[in-house]
């Protein structure tokens, strides 16, 4: 597989070949760690918990992202202090890291955003738990149906 | 190919750390873990080259986001509940989405390819100009002050939004509103 | 060569601790690992750093020296206050 | 945390070393890995771990609330007055070759250094106001929940 | 000379790395959290100072040397004080020792 191009056109029995399998294995392992954050977000009822899942699903888009750029004996893309720029040395994509290095701080920040929301919702309605949440907001609900049409009932 | 055996190693580590904080129902031992979680992904960004994203997550994983975990769970609680849902349907759901996942990624080019076309391209032309433009050795630093100017703007903004809404939120504006309301 | 059997002699040394972090019965021996785990990544990071011929990123190593006790010390007043900030004051100093 | 002696003593001479370090992050970041987004978070990790060890009125003495408040618009501010700047002089939005025409390079490098340390005080006000606003609330933990 | 470097941090490496691996041996096998807490903390110091004496061999006069040097003192400072802050805690919180008496009837 020297050019993008062949790949393109790889049928389907290449699957099984070597260099495919160990040049795609990062990105399946990368789908592994993707899904149990997803798991985490899904079927873990725990505000706090869900959060940690998203942390770790945006994590594994990183690690997607950086992936990408990585090259085969390449290094990091930070050149010598002299600016003596060797052209036989391979330097990976810096394009990726700078995408990535902005998402981590502003993921910070609107993680800090989640988890006040979360101290707002224990002081609002005492648990953190989706389940209890539901059936609270259920009860808040019915309870405003009944008086509604309390109400309607009372002006007609 | 030392570099692909630490990798998988790691990344071992990694899934298994990404499992254990499923399992555990001690919130604070999450956090715990996610703290050795952050630690463990910027080894891995290391390894794949990225250093100053290394950099970002190891200031931001192992001191902050620590403490701000720690400070919600000191305000709401300790322990998550028993689940009582079946986990089937969900896990149903998440195994699907990731076989889809995977039969995208057999088109996508090999790991570390020099001709993918993510790097075939861009990548060159910015090394190559960023030496006589900028004439700095970060390259990362020169695209991101420079090349991308107005997405790091962007970004900035977004902190500085996230920031006020945090304030709103957890009310250290609201207070000192009040506390002026008072003298006046 | 020899960074080679350091990385390797530390990954296993990770791995062990790893188990210690899932299984451990008490807190304080989670807190114990966790620290123990981040002076090992630092070191790891520096044997990273020569066994790909690029030691200047040693910058990455110091951030996790100093960063890594602010975790630890976060943790430890969380259990014994209960709050990151200021304790109530019918429990400080207990 | 007033009878732990050995830790204060410790945290005194790190917080010093952590200052120190971001600030070399901040203006090194050209030369090496770092810039705005680290130094910020690092800074204000710095702050946060004196905030932990010697309370919340100790800290707010250092670094009072009004002057992270002010911090977090400042940064976004300097960001975008440059940008205003280069306009001001005939060139593009963010384009720095406006600081030396003659020797664009140089400017490339007065641009970054100010544009960098704009993203460094928003980053450093945003997370020690966050800090701030977690930990000044009242802790409400009950014992059933503990 | 170069020889003589060589074979200092390759004594120095494999010392610590040993001190490592046995350290995390002693932290996943003793019993009870104070024997673990010695075996982290003591180890862990030797280990890392042999390992960063190794790299420092192996750098040269340079200013990795320094980061290195660096990144010693630091460890050196605060993992002590991170263990000495967890025994407190513990102690406080009443975890207290197994002492050998009361190990003994545990056994029996």
């Amino acid at each position: 597989m020297a050019t993008p191009s062949d790949d393109h056109g790889a049928p389907p029995e290449a699957i099984f070949d070597w260099a495919f399998l160990t040049g795609h294995a990062e990105y399946w392992m990368f789908i592994t760690l993707m899904m149990a954050g997803l798991f985490m977000v899904v079927a873990r009822g725990n505000l706090v918990k869900k959060v940690v899942g998203l942390n770790i699903f945006q994590v594994s888009v990183f690690m997607l992202y950086i992936s990408i750029g990585k090259i085969t004996d390449g290094t990091a893309p930070i050149f010598p202090l002299n600016m003596d720029v060797d052209p036989d040395v391979i330097y990976s994509n810096p394009l990726p890291h700078v995408l990535m290095l902005t998402a981590i701080v502003v993921g910070i920040a609107t993680t800090s955003l989640a988890l006040a929301l979360i101290v707002r919702i224990r002081e609002a309605f005492g648990t953190i738990e989706e389940d209890e949440l539901l059936i609270l907001e259920r009860a808040i609900d019915t309870e405003e149906n009944r008086r509604y049409s309390a109400q309607s009932a009372g002006d007609a | 190919m030392t570099e692909t055996i630490l990798t998988l190693i790691l990344f071992a580590m990694l899934v298994a750390v990404a499992f254990a904080i499923i399992q555990m129902r001690q919130l604070f031992a999450v956090v715990l873990l996610s703290s050795v979680f952050s630690l463990l992904t910027a080894l891995l960004f290391v390894i794949m080259d990225a250093v100053d994203v290394a950099f970002t997550e190891a200031a931001v994983g192992a001191g902050i986001s620590t403490v701000l975990m720690l400070g919600t769970i000191a305000l709401t609680r300790k322990r998550s509940a028993e689940r009582t849902r079946s986990d089937i349907l969900p896990f149903f759901v998440v195994a699907v989405t990731g076989a889809a996942l995977v039969y995208g990624t057999l088109d996508m080019p090999n790991f570390g390819d020099a001709n993918a076309p993510a790097n075939a391209y861009l990548r060159q032309d910015y090394l190559d100009r960023s030496v006589t433009e900028i004439d700095v050795p970060n390259v990362v630093t020169a695209i991101l002050a420079s090349y991308r100017g107005f997405d790091t703007l962007g970004e900035t903004a977004v902190v500085f939004t996230a920031g006020i809404g945090v304030l709103l939120l957890l009310g250290g504006l609201a207070y000192r509103r009040a506390e002026d309301d008072e003298e006046s | 060569m020899m960074f080679l059997v350091a990385a390797i002699g530390l990954l296993v040394a990770m791995a062990l601790i790893l188990v210690r972090l899932f299984a451990g019965p008490t807190v304080y021996d989670r807190i114990m690992a966790g620290n123990v785990f981040g002076t090992k990544t630092v070191l790891l990071i520096g044997v990273l750093g020569f066994l790909s011929g690029r030691p200047d990123f040693l910058d990455i190593a110091i951030l996790y020296a100093l960063i890594n006790f602010i975790g630890t010390i976060a943790v430890l007043k969380f259990f014994r206050y209960r709050t990151i900030g200021d304790a109530l004051p019918s429990e400080q100093d207990t | 945390m007033q009878h732990h002696l050995i830790l204060r003593v410790v945290v005194k001479i790190l917080v010093a070393a952590i200052i120190l370090f971001a600030l070399y992050v901040q203006f090194h970041g050209d030369f090496s890995p770092g810039g705005g987004f680290q130094a910020g978070v690092i800074m204000a990790a710095a702050f946060i771990l004196y905030g932990i060890v010697f309370g919340m009125a100790k800290v707010k003495q250092v670094v009072p609330e009004w002057v992270v408040h002010r911090m977090m618009g400042l940064g976004v501010l300097i960001y975008a007055g440059c940008g205003v700047a280069s306009m001001f002089l005939g060139y593009e939005f963010l384009n720095y070759n406006a600081f030396t025409p003659h020797h664009p390079s140089h400017g490339q490098h007065y641009g970054l250094l100010i544009v960098e340390f704009g993203v460094g005080v928003t980053v450093t006000g945003v997370m020690i106001s966050i800090f701030y606003a977690f930990a000044s609330r009242p802790p409400t933990l009950k014992d059933s929940d503990w | 000379m170069s020889a003589v470097i060589d074979i200092l941090s390759w004594v120095c490496i494999i010392g610590g790395v040993f001190f490592s691996v046995v350290g995390a041996i002693g932290m996943l096998r003793f019993p009870e959290f104070w024997t673990r807490l010695h075996a982290a903390s003591v180890a862990e110091s030797g280990g890392m100072i042999l390992l960063v004496l190794g790299m420092c061999l192996q750098a040269g006069w340079s200013l990795i040397l320094v980061k290195l040097i660096l990144i010693g003192f630091f460890l050196f400072v605060t993992g002590p004080t991170s263990s000495h802050a967890v025994a407190n805690a513990a102690l406080v919180s009443g975890q207290n020792p197994v002492v050998a008496k009361k190990a003994k009837k545990k056994r029996t």
